[in-house]
């Protein structure tokens, strides 16, 4: 793996809370890795799985979802929808070759400034070691076999 | 003059060109309609054999199968450069279909596993001096689409004999369909169930079971007996043969318009109805679900947004 | 792409496609420089490896991922699969269960056998061989026998199809197999539905049989041919067999009888691995099946020689009779004119009839056991799966499914043995044979390159169907090359039939 | 795309935000990048787009260049968003053509090199500028605001807030947890700086509360739910039983005097038990309503029921009082809630070290507040437990406050009631005071001037946390004292003051319940535990729930002048809403394409707001968009994808993940 492997993240943020969250990082001056990108949905449970797999496919090396703390969802319920659905999506993406860490779902509560960055430079160090996702050359080559 | 049509086929079972005979006495109709080129079986597959046809001289290539091998590939672009309209018929063509579960493998895989240490196969071989070659199979399965523009997809494992029928109601007579349509209609299996109205509208399962765990009511919503039957996920027109054989739907007739991932939709839909809010309960409603992949990318693996199980 | 490029270093003769079980299937023929056949190889040059994505699946989604091997035969491998399910999970069917699986496996057998006598290798006798490939196809056959018999025929088999879907849910790709039974009972109106069309069945039997009689068996050239010795092999020959070694297509003991006729072997099926070995030729991607015990001599034939063969020809010599008796009456007709063991190829076409009377018959039985409607279709299992060994006889003869699992049931191992297999060997002999004696440089045409076809589709490879569905002929090109790979002649015959020399 | 108005026009602006994004984002460089992206026609960068010549820049460039889709990047969209959708309406372009990209809050503060950030805005805008081209054309709707208000909390803050709104015609149901109103300032003596009596002050507008004719005045009560959204909340309050009926007490309380417990054996909350009560009481004698209360768990009649209930007869014909009265769920309608929940004091037991509850004469500021006051325990007498004057005092500031071991925050009171409290115990005592301070803060009208006035007053000032209060005695002078050990950091050496009594100011801090009331009303909490304002400075009173106001200490530790104005902040918030009568709802919701629903019913039990329902005739779901609060939720959980999201359509957050990941 190249050392200079940057991995990138593609960040699902609930908009009540870990949005929140960031911005509150983001008032705080909190500094974290700029190898997240936030795609803002209302509530974690609005993060469909086809979402998550569409930014591996795309060269995301790890997706993270962001939501409410159990018990503290704006809309009720919508975080446990999430929980449910990212349990089972974990498996099924280890069927196909992706590592449980690539995919992370994280409760941090509009409060939690310093949470965001605590997880984010986590996920970057984890990812680093894990390596980039698609190992670019080879994967092309083969889907390329018919291109 | 007669249409010309080719029929042929990739990887696949045969059960598509079943499919059409099951037309039954309707078959005779559609041999009177149009004029066979090929069925399955082409000419020598050599470049100035096909050649010698002008290009865009059948009007439409029925095909079926996912693409494979070289072989196939080489197949598939000559038939569409030959015709005016290319059909993926069934699921195999359409989303990759069941051999496209080889995606979670390789062909070193397939090739080890078949034949072990008995050695191999060689693509190219020399038996006292008589060259032989077989064709290279590819690391990945891919469905028709990857290789080749495709006009139309006609789903199902295989499509049931209505939706064949409509058809060639549909490409034989004008107006066309929607250049890039799916020739069935476009909601879900569900709607046409006979146990539709026994699902509840408060469903929350509490486990999931396999087949042989429990006894099925024959009149009962089988997703809310708990096992994954797909009909809300997939496509509707194949007459939900399976529930009536008192069975799970497993999504062969793909997704509807509205779906881009089949599998990461269906999973995602079917994950939202269970109980559990501890990750140690959700955990244990899920172990009915023994293989995600094959639960929910049955026939459309090839098709879906990762395609295929990472390359180690 | 490989195949064209290469360069040809010896004169050659190419059928390309043929086909089989598992996609397309090639038949190479090499000329010496006297022009005479030096060697035929019969090529599968494509595989889909169910053995290895099988690998993770849970076992109950065998019988319906398996069948997708075929859809021609889908109704024989997920029987196979299911029968495998019964003993991976130790659990003994109730007996409605058993009797609906074998009378929708009956049903089936009726079908498929009408479907190649009509549609696949049927035209061959009912039109001819010598005839136009134009009209060698149902289109012929109908023309031949009259557009009456031909609805007849269609409809039958639609009949037929239906009763399958209507207990197994789909003709094609059945789902109603599963461990310990089946997933849905028959009510008494399915029932009375099936007595009606085994009715059917079997006067259909009869009336084809007859047909047989008179379009073949009164044809003094056609028995020559059949019994010519370029279609004729003296191998081993396996089928299953039931307690009395009366013809099963469901369950029972495999028996193997040598080319003298007399008992080789009879072993449980689940024993299979100690008789049977695969053979593994670098020019094909399908592996030739010979007896263990005997070993693997090569492409010949012979006491020596491991080779075998299963189907209709294969069963018939396999059992010592049939086990319902108009069948009976139709196989010792068929061992009156060909004696038995019967070593010619092209006599599976009449085998096959027989099997079809049996078939028939058999449905019927089923049909009318009172058992068969009884709600109680299946037992649940207990016990912790390991491993499970299924095994039916499918319309192209012996099927075997074999699979190991972990503690929750995913299979850990697949192997599946499928009927073209066993007669793989036997196949290549068959078309090389065909080819030494019919082909030669000088003299090639239509009817020589049907000839040589003729050696492979009596035992309907699997799809073969394909070769033969509408309109018609396989489209042939035959290319004989001189020295250094120039071009001799061409011979084209297109889809329409047509001969066209180039 | 949108065909709705023809073929897709972008312009995108990059805001410097003066250096706040310009430092660490090469705005230049990102304007050139969005040049070239698809669609753009137009990319500018500008100082501040939110001002109003960086708004008017966008309302002309969609006349001049026909723009019908624009980017912004700059801050969150909590900050702006409404403000450049408007920019846009002005512009005559439906505002919902609009995204924002957040490259402030989520680059330039976050992050240091200036290349990376720069990067990661270019894919943010990337991202913005594919999703844009999918978006429509989008109507707000209009729900209508029930005019009543709820006010939960009936301190100096809800009484306020509730009178401003009464007197303004609306009406209001205000709900009270005590069997009083009045809340902490009911039991101070004076306030700071002006020293004016708190009584004084607060009691006529306590009896202005039980007297208006526009208030519903529910004490001895809760908020147990809380259904609906802005404009149309559904409440159920919890009518505890006292036993007494409101309507038919005159407030004679002669129940008090005849109860069979001649003595008063029952500590008094009020005093915070500093003197004892009958278990028919009434919290203090100016309490609203006056009506007792009776405490079933002292109460004879209850424990033994065998008491001769001579509080009944005593109360005659009345009948107001009822033993068997039992608990009241009402149910009630309103457009708007405040929040005045207030605060609690630290308990001082976090800090054994400073004795409180070990030492009989370490008291807390509150206590002493009931000591000072004239209606207090000792009628204003400030003695010792044992009834001694106290001829030393000393007054521990920050107990509870800017401490890293219990609350890091300043709790912003202490200071000035510490001030007050010296003044008064020195006025009634006569007493040596010393206050032991770290910083004294005084940031408050007249607040410097009442510190000088206690300087001159020769109350002692150390400076210096206090390391502990004891009672070891190093010598004579200490004998019979509680000794305050502390470092004099301006003397520069450690000293032991010995005094008679020791005051601590414990600081405030969040109720105990604040977690539940924060969920019954869905808004959110501050890391501290205060509720959270939607915005520290531009909406302070508002929540992140709309129609949810906060109003006194539940949002801060603050002094009753800024309480009472930030309640009457809160009361013209929630006029506002009520007399623009109705309220614009964001457009974010779901809707079915009944014509791809297979009725599954998926759906139906996605959503805890019963917003889909099915409709049986027609077999297909349906979503009411009043109901619909817009998670989408139910639109990821559509299996067949027949459900869609206004503003998160699959289409958009499909193109935006894509263009985050375009140079992946």
């Amino acid at each position: 793996m190249p050392d200079d492997f940057e991995p990138r993240i593609v960040a699902f943020f609930c908009n009540w809370c870990t949005y929140l969250a960031a911005d509150l990082a983001g008032t705080s001056r909190i500094k974290y890795l700029p190898n997240a990108e936030v795609v803002r949905v209302m509530c974690s449970g609005r993060v469909d799985v086809q979402f998550v797999l569409k930014a591996f496919a795309k060269g995301a090396d790890g997706v993270l979802i962001g939501g409410c703390h159990p018990g503290d969802c704006h809309y009720q319920e919508g975080n446990y929808k999430a929980l449910r659905r990212y349990r089972l999506l974990r498996r099924l993406l280890r069927q196909m070759g992706i590592e449980d860490e690539r995919l992370r779902l994280e409760w941090i509560s509009a409060a939690e400034g310093d949470r965001v960055r605590v997880v984010i430079d986590e996920m970057v160090a984890t990812l680093k070691r894990l390596g980039p996702l698609r190992k670019a050359e080879e994967e092309r080559a083969h889907l390329t076999e018919v291109a | 003059m007669k249409p010309k049509v080719a029929f042929y086929w990739c990887a696949s079972c045969g059960g598509c060109e079943e499919a059409v005979l099951d037309l039954a006495e309707g078959v005779l109709n559609v041999v009177a309609a149009v004029d066979i080129v090929f069925w399955p079986v082409a000419l020598d597959f050599k470049e100035k054999d096909i050649s010698a046809m002008d290009d865009g001289s059948i009007a439409i290539s029925f095909i079926n199968g996912a693409v494979r091998t070289s072989h196939q590939l080489e197949m598939a672009r000559l038939l569409r450069r030959k015709s005016k309209l290319v059909v993926a018929f069934g699921a195999c063509a359409q989303l990759g279909g069941i051999p496209g579960l080889a995606n979670l493998t390789t062909a070193a895989g397939i090739l080890a596993e078949v034949y072990g240490d008995a050695g191999t196969p060689e693509l190219q071989f020399r038996d006292d001096g008589h060259a032989l070659t077989l064709p290279k199979l590819f690391d990945s399965v891919f469905a028709l689409d990857r290789a080749i523009p495709v006009d139309y997809y006609v789903p199902g494992c295989p499509p049931s004999p209505k939706i064949v029928s409509d058809m060639f109601q549909a490409l034989l007579d004008e107006p066309l369909p929607e250049p890039g349509a799916v020739l069935a209609p476009d909601h879900a299996m569900c709607d046409e169930c006979p146990r539709r109205d026994t699902r509840p509208q408060e469903l929350k399962l509490d486990r999931f079971y396999r087949v042989q765990e429990r006894m099925l009511d024959m009149d009962r919503c089988i997703l809310a007996q708990g096992l994954p039957c797909l009909g809300p996920a997939t496509r509707a027109g194949c007459g939900s043969r399976c529930i009536a054989g008192n069975m799970p739907c497993t999504g062969c007739f793909g997704p509807t318009s509205h779906m881009r991932d089949y599998g990461g939709k269906a999973l995602c839909s079917i994950a939202s109805v269970i109980e559990g809010n501890e990750t140690a309960q959700i955990d244990r409603v899920f172990e009915g679900i023994v293989d995600p992949v094959g639960t929910f990318y049955r026939y459309s693996l090839p098709s879906s947004f990762l395609e295929r199980k990472r390359l180690e | 792409m490989e195949t064209a490029t290469i360069p040809v270093e010896k004169r050659r003769i190419t059928i390309d496609p043929v086909t089989r079980l598992e996609g397309h299937g090639k038949i190479e023929i090499f000329l010496n420089e006297k022009g005479q056949v030096d060697r035929a190889y019969f090529q599968v040059p494509e595989l889909r490896g169910f053995e290895k994505f099988a690998q993770g699946r849970p076992a109950e989604s065998m019988p319906q991922i398996t069948s997708r091997i075929c859809g021609v035969c889908p109704t024989a491998h997920h029987m196979a699969s299911t029968k495998a399910l019964d003993r991976l999970y130790q659990v003994e069917p109730p007996p409605a269960a058993r009797k609906i699986r074998e009378l929708v496996y009956s049903t089936f057998m009726v079908e498929d056998h009408t479907l190649h006598f009509y549609f696949l290798g049927g035209p061959d006798f009912v039109v001819g061989p010598q005839a136009p490939a134009a009209e060698r196809n149902i289109l012929g056959v109908i023309a031949r026998v009259g557009v009456e018999t031909g609805r007849k025929v269609i409809a039958m088999r639609r009949k037929l199809r239906d009763l399958v879907a209507l207990a197994a849910g789909k003709a094609i790709h059945p789902v109603f197999g599963v461990p310990g039974g089946v997933s849905r009972p028959l009510a008494r109106e399915d029932v009375e539905q099936f007595r009606l069309v085994a009715a059917e069945a079997v006067e259909f039997a009869q009336f084809t049989r007859g047909l047989f009689e008179k379009l073949v068996l009164g044809n003094g050239q056609y028995v020559d041919l059949i019994k010519s010795g370029l279609f004729t092999h003296r191998t081993y020959y396996m089928g299953m067999v039931d307690e009395r070694n009366l013809l099963n297509f469901y369950d029972g003991a495999l028996r193997v009888v040598a080319p003298d006729g007399h008992q080789w072997a009879r072993f449980d099926p689940a024993d299979y691995a100690q008789y049977i070995d695969e053979h593994v030729e670098p020019w094909s991607y399908m592996k030739f099946c010979f007896l263990k015990g005997v070993g693997w001599q090569g492409f010949t034939d012979g006491p020596e020689s491991g080779v075998y063969c299963v189907a209709p020809l294969a069963r018939l010599n396999a059992a010592e009779g049939m086990a319902t008796p108009l069948a009976e009456e139709a196989y010792l007709q068929y061992c009156g004119v060909l004696g038995k063991p019967v070593h010619h190829t092209l006599a599976n076409h009449w085998a096959r009839l027989v099997e079809l009377l049996y078939a028939a018959e058999r449905m019927k039985e089923l049909a009318e056991d009172p058992e068969i409607a009884d709600p109680h279709v299946r037992t649940l299992p207990t016990a912790v799966p390991r491993e499970g060994i299924g095994v039916v006889e499918a319309p192209r003869g012996t099927l075997i499914h074999h699979y190991q699992t972990d503690q929750r049931g995913l299979i850990a191992r697949c192997n599946l043995i499928v009927a073209t297999q066993n007669n793989a060997a036997r196949i290549s002999m068959g078309v090389e044979k065909a080819a030494r004696g019919l082909v030669d440089a000088s003299h090639v045409d239509d009817g020589i390159l049907n000839m040589v076809e003729m050696a492979f589709r009596a035992y309907d490879p699997c799809l073969g169907c394909a070769t033969h569905a509408l309109p018609g002929s396989m489209p042939l090109l035959l290319r004989v090359c001189g020295p250094h790979g120039n071009v001799l002649h061409v011979l084209r015959r297109d889809a329409n039939g047509s001969i066209r020399r180039e | 795309m949108s065909d709705r108005n023809g073929a897709v026009r972008i312009g995108v602006y990059t805001c410097h935000c003066g250096a706040n994004i310009a430092a660490t984002v090469d705005v230049k460089a990102l304007a050139e990048f969005a040049a070239l992206l698809p669609n753009v026609v137009l990319s500018r960068d500008y100082k501040y787009m939110c001002s109003s010549p960086g708004q008017d820049l966008i309302r002309q460039d969609i006349r001049d260049h026909q723009l019908n889709r624009i980017v912004v990047a700059s801050c969150s969209p909590h900050l702006h968003e409404h403000t450049f959708r408007t920019a846009l309406k002005v512009g005559g372009l439906n505002p919902f053509y609009f995204h924002m990209v957040n490259i402030r809050e989520q680059a330039s503060w976050v992050h240091e090199n200036k290349a990376q950030a720069t990067r990661k805005a270019k894919d943010l805008v990337c991202a913005a500028v594919r999703r844009v081209a999918f978006h429509q054309p989008l109507e707000r709707g209009r729900v209508a605001i029930h005019p009543d208000v709820l006010v939960v909390g009936g301190g100096i803050a809800g009484i306020h807030a509730a009178l401003t709104l009464a007197n303004a015609g609306k009406h209001v149901f205000l709900v009270e947890r005590e069997a009083t109103i009045g809340g902490h300032m009911a039991k101070f003596d004076k306030t700071f700086p002006t020293l004016d009596c708190a009584a004084c002050i607060l009691t006529p507008k306590m009896s202005a509360v039980r007297s208006h004719p526009n208030i519903t005045l529910w004490t001895y009560s809760e908020v147990t739910k809380v259904d609906g959204y802005v404009g149309n909340y559904k409440v159920t309050v919890l009518r505890h039983p006292r036993y007494v009926d409101e309507d038919l007490c005159s407030g004679c309380l002669e129940c008090l005097e005849a109860c069979v417990c001649k003595q008063a054996k029952v500590p008094d909350d009020f005093n915070l038990g500093l003197s004892k009560r009958k278990p028919i009481y009434i919290p203090f004698p100016q309490a609203v309503p006056q009506v007792p209360v009776v405490d079933p768990e002292t109460c004879i009649q209850f424990k033994s029921g065998k008491c001769k209930t001579t509080c009944i007869a005593a109360c005659g014909d009345r009948h107001a009082i009822n033993l068997r009265a039992e608990a009241k769920v009402e149910q009630i309608e309103v457009g708007t809630a405040i929040l005045a929940t207030g605060f609690q004091t630290f308990d001082a037991r976090r800090t054994p070290y400073y004795g409180f509850g070990k030492y009989p004469n370490v008291y807390t500021a509150l206590e002493v507040e009931r000591l000072v006051n004239a209606s207090g325990p000792t009628a204003g007498e400030v003695v010792l437990r044992d009834g001694r004057l106290p001829r030393t005092v000393g007054i521990v500031h920050c107990v509870g406050s800017r401490d890293e071991n219990t609350h890091r925050w300043c709790s912003r009171v202490c200071c000035m009631y510490s001030l007050k409290l010296a003044h008064l115990i020195k006025e009634r005592t006569g007493a040596e005071v010393f206050n032991f301070y770290i910083d004294m803060r005084t940031p408050g009208k007249g607040f410097e001037e009442f510190y000088q006035k206690l300087l001159n007053e020769r109350v002692h000032f150390i400076r210096g946390r206090v390391a502990e209060v004891t009672d070891w005695v190093f010598d004579a002078s200490e004998e019979g004292k509680l000794v305050i050990r502390v470092e004099d950091t301006l003397a520069g050496f450690v000293r032991r003051i010995p005094v008679d009594m020791v005051v601590l100011a414990t600081g405030l801090e969040p109720r105990a319940d604040a977690p539940e009331v924060r969920r019954l009303f869905n808004i959110s909490c501050a890391s501290e535990g205060f509720f959270l304002e939607r915005h520290p400075k531009l909406a302070p009173v508002n929540t992140f729930t709309d129609g949810i106001f906060l109003a006194g200490c539940c949002q801060a530790p603050k002094d009753i002048p800024d309480t009472v104005a930030q309640a009457g902040a809160a009361a013209a918030e929630a006029l506002a809403l009520i007399d623009a009568g109705y309220v614009e709802t964001e457009p974010n919701t779901a809707h079915v394409m009944e014509e791809q629903c297979c009725g599954c019913k998926t759906c139906i039990s996605m959503c805890p707001y019963h917003a889909v329902s099915f409709i049986e005739d027609i077999h297909k779901s349906r979503v009411n968009e009043v109901l619909c609060k817009g998670c989408g939720t139910c639109v990821a959980a559509c299996p067949s994808g027949a459900i869609r999201q206004n503003l998160f359509e699959d289409d958009e957050i499909f193109a935006e993940i894509e263009g985050v990941l375009s140079n992946a």
